[in-house]
Parts: C-alpha cells; structure tokens; sequence
C-alpha cells in the first residue's frame, strides 16, 4: 500500500498520518513499527533569515519520482505501507513542507526504508525552493545539504 | 516531429519561459535540442535532464511526441 | 527541551506529538526536522499469535535511564526537543506501545537520535513484556529482538 | 543496616515475591545480598542488576538505605 499527495496548502502532517492509518490499516495488527519524518520550514537558511519559500514542482515527474523511490523500498525492505505528502506553492517558517511515513513489523526496516525515502526524495524528486529573505531579496536554494552533515 | 521542452526553477527564469515546442525532421539528442530550442551553447554544469519523467544524460535520443525537461539540481524534501 | 511520559492507558501517538510540538514549541521556528517513531503491539511474535500483552516496569529506575539517554542522545547530536512516550500494563494487538520523537535543526541529527533513543531504550530502559497466546499460554519476552534484524 | 531488594518480572515470579528487606551488619556486594536474600547460590546467567536506579556488576558494594534490583533482560520498546 503506499499515498501520494502533493498539497499547495498547509497541512497537518500528526493528523494526516493518523488519518491515513485509520483508512489504510483498519483491523490490521500485524506491522509493528512506524518510522515518520516531517521537514519544517526554518526560518533561517545558509546564515540569513527566511520570511518565506516558494516551492516549485513539475507535476508528472513528481509523481513518478515518488512512486519509483517507493517500488526501491519496497524492493529493499519488507515495508507494509508508505505515505508521502510534499507542499508545493508558497510556504512560511514553521510550516510542514513534507511528511514520509514507513509502516512495517520491525523497526529496523521502518527507519531504514523511511531514512531511504527521505534521501532520495531530496536527490531524485523535480522540487525547487526559492527564498525571499526578510530583507527582501529573493534566491534559489542552489543545493540540497547533504543528509549526513 | 514535435518536441515538447520544459524548463523549470532558476532555469525559467533566465532563459524567461517555461518550454518551448520544437519542431524537427528527425531525432535529436538531448544535446542538440538544447543547443536549438535553446539557442544557447553551453550546457550548464549539473544542469539535469528528464525525457518523459525519467532522468537521462546528454546524449539520449529524444524522439517525436517525447516531452524533455531541463532544470538545475532539485532542492525539495 | 523533553518529556517523559508513561501511560497505564492507550494513547493516541499522532495525538500526543501534536499537542506536546503545540505546547512546548510554540511560536519556535528554527527545526527543521522531525524524526518520530510508533511501536505496535503486533497479533504475533515469534511464530505464534498473541492475544494480548502485560507490560511491566520499575518506575523509578525507568524515569532515570531514559533521562540518562536523553542526556547522551544530546550530547552526540543538536537536538532540540525529545519526547518519549511508554505504556504499561496490558496492551492489545494494534495498539501503540511506545512514541519517540526528537525534534533537529536537520534531518540526520534527527534521524540518528531518534534511532538512537530507541535502540537504547530497548537495551536500558526496564520494562519487561509477557504475552498471552491465543491458545492461551503465557511466556515472558526473553530477549528483545536487535535493532539491525 | 538496611538494604531495600527488588525483583521484577519473571524473576519475581520464580522468587515468588516482589521484594526483601535485608537487615546486615556490614555492607555486601551485589552477589551477597542476591545469596542472602533468595537464599540462592546460583546467579542466573543474564541477569540485571541496577543499584538505586544504576545497572552495576556484581561486584559493587551495596550500603545502608540502598535500593538494589535484580532483573531478567529488558524487553521494553
């Protein structure tokens, strides 16, 4: 089982996890671990204060991107069920930007898969983030940090 | 043969439009439809490229109805 | 920043996340990352189905070694907040066993402390499990499973 | 002196209680008092023992007021 949502407004990634479970995993008692990851937005980045990000996709791709990094995982570890939401559109610091959730019945292949999705989101997955700091000017995020800095 | 090209992010905004429909006698690498829908020589370092969706390097051949994409590296997550 | 809880009642892990990020970062923009984990009571264990589970502790003792842990999953990473949620007594197939959250600037602190805490927690913390068989039986857990499994 | 014993879990299922309060003349190390108090020679293999809320060996020395446990592996989590 796996979810896909891309949303252009804000969002409650606690209540769409439990939402999502509730729909998804009715009745069943068999995963024992759930590993989850939400990406805020900062208000500061590289040193200078952030006042707000606009985040751009290319639709079709996202999803393939997505749906393609999910078939590795599922490949790689015994994973039950995925969820991933990622906001497009204009974002303010302290806002969810994104949410990746891993069920499985042991944790090592819960935070594994879920780390997994994580990294390759941020390498494989057509999102472009552009601040305007609170001074004003505005820049395209250039790269992503590393996920072992 | 038509070509749909996107471009999306920084590259957009430099090159000051979202894609550009090219139309072509017979298949092209990946190179040469920058080079033509473009205009431009230079390829960008770390510039990326997706046909239909998928990544793929300079010298794929992009085929009639194929739709390219080139954009710089993705920063979401 | 944290929170030790340990709940004789089921409790609603997304729920608790939520309002505890609510309550104690409110207004705080500066995390990027958060890292959580669900542990669930499974309907089987090691080859046979179970009916239910009695989770005992030494309250005390559990109070102290996960604020030792805390304390260390600070000192190797740059986190901001931890939360850390256990139930006690008897728990049914299908409901949540334990919640670890740890809130990060970036995502690999959060990751990794939030792995940490809970690999440690399984070596350290002491709670100890007796399930019920289906069939009726009743065995304590002997050994609890390893994280890289 | 007093040393106040506790035993959890499966351990104090097979003890039969969940506690003992030693009354001894002199401090004991951890082997001692598990010999004194469960009248046991054998140590199990395995076993935990914490001393005011610290793992410890078997070797460290237990004193007036202390709290010593001995337990089966944790199974928390």
């Amino acid at each position: 089982m796996r979810h896909i949502e891309i949303l252009e407004t804000v969002f409650d990634p606690c209540q769409i996890q439990k939402n999502y479970q509730q729909k998804s995993m009715q009745g069943k008692t068999g995963y024992g671990a759930t590993a989850s990851f939400i990406g805020t937005m900062r208000d500061f980045n590289e040193g200078d204060d952030v006042a707000v990000m606009e985040l751009e996709h290319y639709p079709e791709m996202t999803e393939k991107q997505l749906n393609t990094i999910i078939d590795i995982a599922e490949d790689k570890w015994p994973v039950q069920n995925t969820l991933i939401v990622h906001r497009v559109g204009e974002i303010l610091p302290g806002e969810p930007i994104m949410l990746v959730v891993v069920w499985s019945a042991h944790r090592a292949a819960a935070f594994d898969a879920c780390r997994y999705l994580m990294e390759e989101l941020k390498h494989r997955a057509p999102f472009w983030k552009k601040e305007t700091l609170v001074q004003g000017d505005q820049r395209w995020v250039e790269k992503n940090t590393d996920g072992h800095e | 043969m038509n070509i749909k090209v996107k471009y999306f992010a920084s590259l957009r905004e430099q090159i000051g439009r979202s894609g550009d429909y090219l139309q072509v006698s017979e298949p092209l690498t990946a190179m040469e439809v920058w080079k033509q829908a473009t205009g431009r020589e230079y390829f960008p370092d770390g510039l990326l490229i997706a046909l239909n969706h998928e990544y793929i390097s300079d010298d794929v051949l992009v085929n009639d109805g194929d739709e390219i994409a080139f954009f710089p590296p993705v920063t979401g997550g």
